[in-house]
């Protein structure tokens, strides 16, 4: 029995953890929230520069060959802090498409820049309100050109390339869009968090590329997967960070005569916001065993991890609010980053719905593997 | 038993609504209501006004108010009528309820006849606007942990400290206030009451921006703020009670959330195309919106029972102090669940979102009514301690003189 | 606005509660769980002699025509006294499903006996594990004769004549059987609830009498809408009980040196039951309107009524074993009596997912009605 | 980062499989795990001690206790390979298991040597059987506050009072019990530790009843009980940090609740016919079937990270604490779930019901598993405190002699 991160990783966890707390306090955050700027470029930089961004591309590549276990430790870390980074879309979305389903020559082309940092992907896939079902897209291509509309694209404006998801019949679903090409319109959208930018993308007659991998609607399911177990660990992270925020003011904060942490309210709110996150985290842990082992049960371990994750972040991040009384939902307070990004987050790739849908139904297929026994 | 008026009611209810239609305009039917869209619009306190003088000269102000008072000498059920009908119509009462419903009433019951003839007229024409000053940063829950101190100087006292909470400072003429006048007795006992001129100098507001980027709270800052001793409020370190008075008056309990309800959800729910058919045809989203309608309906007939004590002249019964706790975690788990179903697009605001945008809009804004005007915690502590009689929780600083009460370093 | 009871049903129902706490103490159901009677038949003879038991028979059939309303206070009085008697059984089913389809014969012959609690009335539905739908129902009738198997059948042991739920067709759904004529076997069976005798029983064509008016599936429905509305306020007679006992201990008990109810985890925990059970009785008034006034939008009441119910009994139940501790869960304290009711309360009709359903399926239908408004 | 045994631990499992295959019977697969149905059974103790001896002369009791205790002198890791390989097979190891895993460290740690040598290898072979002897029904969660009096006599003590929640009182050759030897100092200060010969003169042993019917608890009384002083562990006054280690071993954190769980309830819905087909095909079946499945996947990799820990000789961490709490609620859930699919049939209870009625039965003993060992409440205090560090509640008892602290009329 060995479920647990090697020892390297734990100490890439610390390092990434000791520098996101230097380079990327609150302020940080904060400054994009205010500001002008879609992310914060510098920090993109260093972490593109300590290998960050390529931390799962194969050395052949460019890039560091650590594999995903250490994508999910650097996730975890930057949820924590809330980073204002492109690091979802480009690392978990865009990078693994072209992983997944790439020709060579397209991992020649791309891999290589994605892991410098020096180009920023994204992955669009949603077309109106509802669940991310591949089979319902509109969007198509039609000899080498993409047309469609995709909305709330994550860093849909700042990105380089997008994966563009479409109807793909029985030629492939995910294509490749120079976003600075023609054919190409993108308008950024307000969200429910403004520290992590978005758009509007409308594709008429864009120049696409296809992944010749990517045929069938599994594949774009496949991607979805793997996203899914990388992005639970940024969800753990920023579900963990509200908690420890929630803690420390409740220890501080008195009233009555005594800390508010002294009142079984308080107390046994938090106890039920750690035992959240750990069951979150446990079954992260889950979904990091089956992507690194590339384990037939990824769909089952993907969707647990992230239902998990989901419920943990709404929780931790509004009881954090709930816990600061009247100061948890002014702005001057950092309470609402986490929440921001939990909802964000559980959004992202789709709602808790579809992918508990979804389970059920993976879990049918085969149902004698990965039944809790114990 | 029925839901129907009374015909004395039935002839109100004509009265009230005639008035409206002369002189308000009806919502559109259909129309989201968000929260307080439309105090924020372009000249919305001038209307505000007019209708309010309007309102007060037909005798709709102050309908349950003695005589005396100014008032109508009403009931509570007509004051009920009058709001049922109004929420119909597309007007701001609500930016005069601080006046209104809880310092008139106040002046009236704890303070001089002298005092309430001066304030309740032009209160009740809006000729003259009111807002609150009782809550501190170190204060929350524990509201009669406030630090603000009023210091006796000749005839009058000096106040020096800081709100927050505040509504309205920025556009009030008058405010009550309590303040610290004696730190050496306990907390309860050391309180004075005041009604304090807000042109008075050394008074300075700063409004608090909220998580939903807008700012309807402010705080206020005194900084030796004189107020004539002809301006306090009830007995020297008796504004504890003059307080209770203002909070009763607040009745939490009956207030609801305002948001989406099942009625909204049920709309997304008829729009929403799923993996196989709407989103009204899948069982799961049935199952949810099924709960989310049996608590509405609960609440809905909480209230009826409420005003059905009104109607016979009672006060509402315990049952009420539910309302507010299950009213605001209902919409914060509405409007979750709707945003869990529209699913990747979700994240976006605007108004061209499904239903208007409101469960995005709604995501901001919703944790300030689990907090504002009682936690969940503090109105589970109520249910708790006044409904069912359980026993207070332990209380280190009550009989111990207010400066030697344990203060974190959080305030 | 009057949503409240008329003043003679509040007498009426103070009248029941002192003639319970001193008849119907809970050393009553305690018998009946430990001995061998099936049910307290000296508290029935008082009930009858009292009239409840034709509290909603017209005066013409030897009733007290009092109307449904009066059944609700008395039932939720029973529910408080969790009283081991056949009155759901008889009263909110059988009597009722003689008011509503039955012939004035049938009317003549039966609500006067059901009246002075000379006959004791079942009601025969549920023929397998699954929701209470009559159009699967198997048992059938051929020329005057039923046949099919009956489980869990409330007072089947006892009941003099059962309302069996047959699959009619064009013919009526429901029929009369006499449970001591030829052709019935009833094997007394034990439930989660000794409180309340069950029997299966299986009928062997069996001599039935149809209920002319019982005509269509809907006919079924439309008995247990009837039973749902005031089984409800039986269910919250029986959830206040729970708080009552929960609250009392609470205030006496004492742990660490304080009443334990000055601990916020207890006392957080009954305000939720308490929440709870003012949502289900203001519920039971809807429901209670609605059976009163013969509205259309009753099923939508019922369901609502019965869901808000089954929720407030389950919680009430299981917190009051909660707050007692190891006491709790002893056959020598009484919260076992509520907690073993409550959920055969919420099974006796049907599960609450089918109550769900139906609810969404009639507001769609007609939702113009009754949507919550203020 | 893997589930396999490194080739240590695989050569474990494999001796371990080998003894138990040659020793017990292999559980029926898909068995339904009822609530103690295996001990209830005629004969079971005979089979459970005889099954014990040849456990313990293979080497398989007290896997990781050192060789000094009489112990393998092997690894935690080991000891829950055995317990992972047992779990398959039909065999009663709990009736021994306050012996073993609580009474047996506890006098290897804070008894002497004598002690230990006397007592632990008849307890390994099951030649004496051991049972707790801590609650009383004034203590509850407040175990402390127990009241059975201790008194010096010579060269021994007389032991009065009345304890509860004790398991196995009738079959036990000796019992540890805590007893209170000075009410005049603070309630920790004043209570001792003893081993009591349940053979002794004035121990009368009561069964109590559970809401299920079944009796799995005693009530014990002690009238004039004599125990020789050298029966005593730890000091005088030194109970309560004996009792500690006690509890300790109890890792109460890591104990599952058995009764249906997610894969009885699946099995459930495969069975039933819904309205509309079967109950799996339901999506609302389906959201709850999967809320279920992650809650258990969540405490089965709980677990497996506690396991990682044991397996690298640490201990596991903080995160076990929620193991008990989540699972007790969890299985209360899904039975009432189940029940409420299974609908109007469900009341019936039988093992001819659905999934052998499992549901109907745990019903009637899931309550007690959100209560002893531990409530839900005490363990979320211990979360809240232990884990996350938030400060203690206001102790009213704490710091005053035993016999002043306040008691309601319920004890």
């Amino acid at each position: 029995m060995n479920f647990d991160f090697p020892d390297e990783l734990k100490q890439l966890r610390d390092e990434a953890r000791r520098f996101l707390s230097e380079r990327c306090p609150t302020s940080v955050p904060r400054r994009i929230l205010e500001g002008g700027e879609p992310y914060d470029r510098e920090l993109w930089r260093s972490m593109a520069e300590m290998g960050w961004t390529g931390a799962a591309i194969p050395e052949e590549y460019g890039g560091a060959g650590l594999g995903h276990l250490a994508v999910c430790v650097l996730a975890e870390e930057l949820g924590h802090a809330v980073a204002p980074v492109p690091f979802s879309s480009s690392v978990y979305l865009a990078t693994e498409a072209i992983k997944l389903f790439g020709s060579d020559a397209q991992k020649q082309q791309y891999l290589p820049k994605l892991a410098a940092g020096e180009l920023v992907g994204t992955f669009a896939m949603a077309e109106r309100p509802g669940p991310a079902d591949p089979r319902k897209l509109i969007a198509h291509v039609a000899n080498g050109h993409l047309s469609g509309t995709k909305l709330a694209v994550p860093d849909g404006d700042v990105a380089n390339f997008a994966v563009v998801a479409v109807h793909g019949g029985n030629a492939p679903w995910l294509h490749l869009v120079d976003l600075g090409g023609s054919g190409v319109t993108r308008a950024t959208v307000t969200t429910i968090d403004p520290t992590r930018s978005h758009a509007r993308i409308v594709f008429d007659g864009a120049a696409a590329e296809p992944l010749p991998g990517s045929e069938g609607a599994e594949s774009v399911r496949r991607l979805l997967d793997c996203a899914a177990v990388m992005l639970a660990f940024e969800q753990v992270g920023c579900a963990q960070a509200a908690l420890e925020m929630a803690r420390d003011y409740a220890r501080e904060r008195y009233a009555f005569g005594r800390p508010i942490g002294s009142f079984q309210a308080i107390k046994h709110k938090l106890a039920d916001v750690y035992i959240a996150v750990e069951l979150a985290r446990s079954n992260a842990y889950y979904g990091a065993w089956a992507l690194h082992s590339d384990a037939a049960e990824l769909p089952i371990a993907a969707s647990v991890a992230r239902i998990s994750a989901c419920d943990a972040g709404w929780l931790a991040s509004k009881e954090n609010i709930q816990t600061h009384g009247g100061m948890g939902f002014t702005w001057q307070m950092d309470c609402q980053f986490y929440y921001r990004r939990a909802k964000l987050h559980a959004l992202a790739l789709g709602g808790t719905r579809e992918w508990k849908q979804r389970l059920i139904a993976e879990l049918r297929t085969r149902n004698t593997i990965a039944l809790p026994t114990d | 038993m029925d839901f129907e008026d009374s015909a004395e009611e039935a002839a109100f209810r004509a009265e009230a609504r005639a008035f409206l239609e002369a002189n308000a305009e009806r919502r559109k039917p259909g129309a989201v209501e968000g929260y307080r869209r439309g105090q924020d619009a372009p000249g919305a306190m001038e209307r505000a006004k007019s209708f309010q003088r309007r309102k007060a000269d037909a005798g709709f102000v102050g309908i349950h108010w003695p005589k005396e008072w100014g008032g109508r000498g009403g009931t509570q059920i007509q004051n009920v009528i009058y709001n049922q009908e109004e929420a119909q119509f597309d007007v701001l009462s609500g930016i005069f309820g601080i006046g209104i419903h809880l310092a008139m009433p106040t002046i009236c019951v704890c303070g001089t006849p002298e005092q309430r003839d001066r304030f309740v007229p032009p209160a009740m024409r809006a000729d003259e606007v009111w807002c609150q000053l009782f809550s501190e940063p170190s204060g929350g829950s524990d509201l009669a942990a406030l630090r603000t101190r009023a210091e006796r100087d000749g005839d009058g006292w000096v106040i020096n400290g800081q709100k927050i909470w505040n509504s309205g400072a920025h556009y009030s003429d008058f405010g009550i206030l309590v303040a610290r006048s004696d730190a050496n007795v306990p907390k309860h006992a050391g309180l004075t009451f005041f009604i304090l001129d807000m042109k008075s100098p050394g008074v300075e507001v700063r409004p608090i921006r909220q998580l939903s980027g807008s700012a309807h709270f402010n705080e206020v800052f005194f900084t030796n703020v004189r107020i004539p001793d002809n301006m306090r409020i009830g007995p020297v370190g008796g504004g504890w009670r003059v307080a209770l008075t203002t909070l009763m008056n607040e009745r939490h309990g009956m207030r609801d959330s305002p948001g989406p309800d099942f009625q909204e959800l049920f709309t997304l729910a008829n729009q929403l195309e799923l993996e196989d058919g709407l989103a009204i045809d899948n069982a799961a989203v049935q199952e949810k919106l099924a709960d989310f309608y049996v608590r509405s309906q609960g609440l809905k007939y909480t209230k009826y029972r409420g005003m059905t004590a009104l109607s016979r002249g009672g006060t509402p019964g315990p049952e009420s102090s539910i309302i507010k706790v299950v009213a605001a975690n209902k919409l914060q788990e509405i409007l979750s669940y709707g945003l869990d179903l529209i699913g990747m697009a979700g994240p976006t605001m605007g108004e061209d979102m499904p239903v208007a945008g409101i469960f995005e809009e709604a995501l901001l804004y919703s944790p300030a009514l689990r907090i504002a005007g009682g936690t969940d915690e503090i109105m589970r502590n109520i249910i708790a301690e006044r409904v069912l009689g359980l026993p207070q929780d332990v209380r280190v600083d009550k009989d111990v003189p207010f400066r030697d009460v344990p203060t974190g370093s959080r305030g």
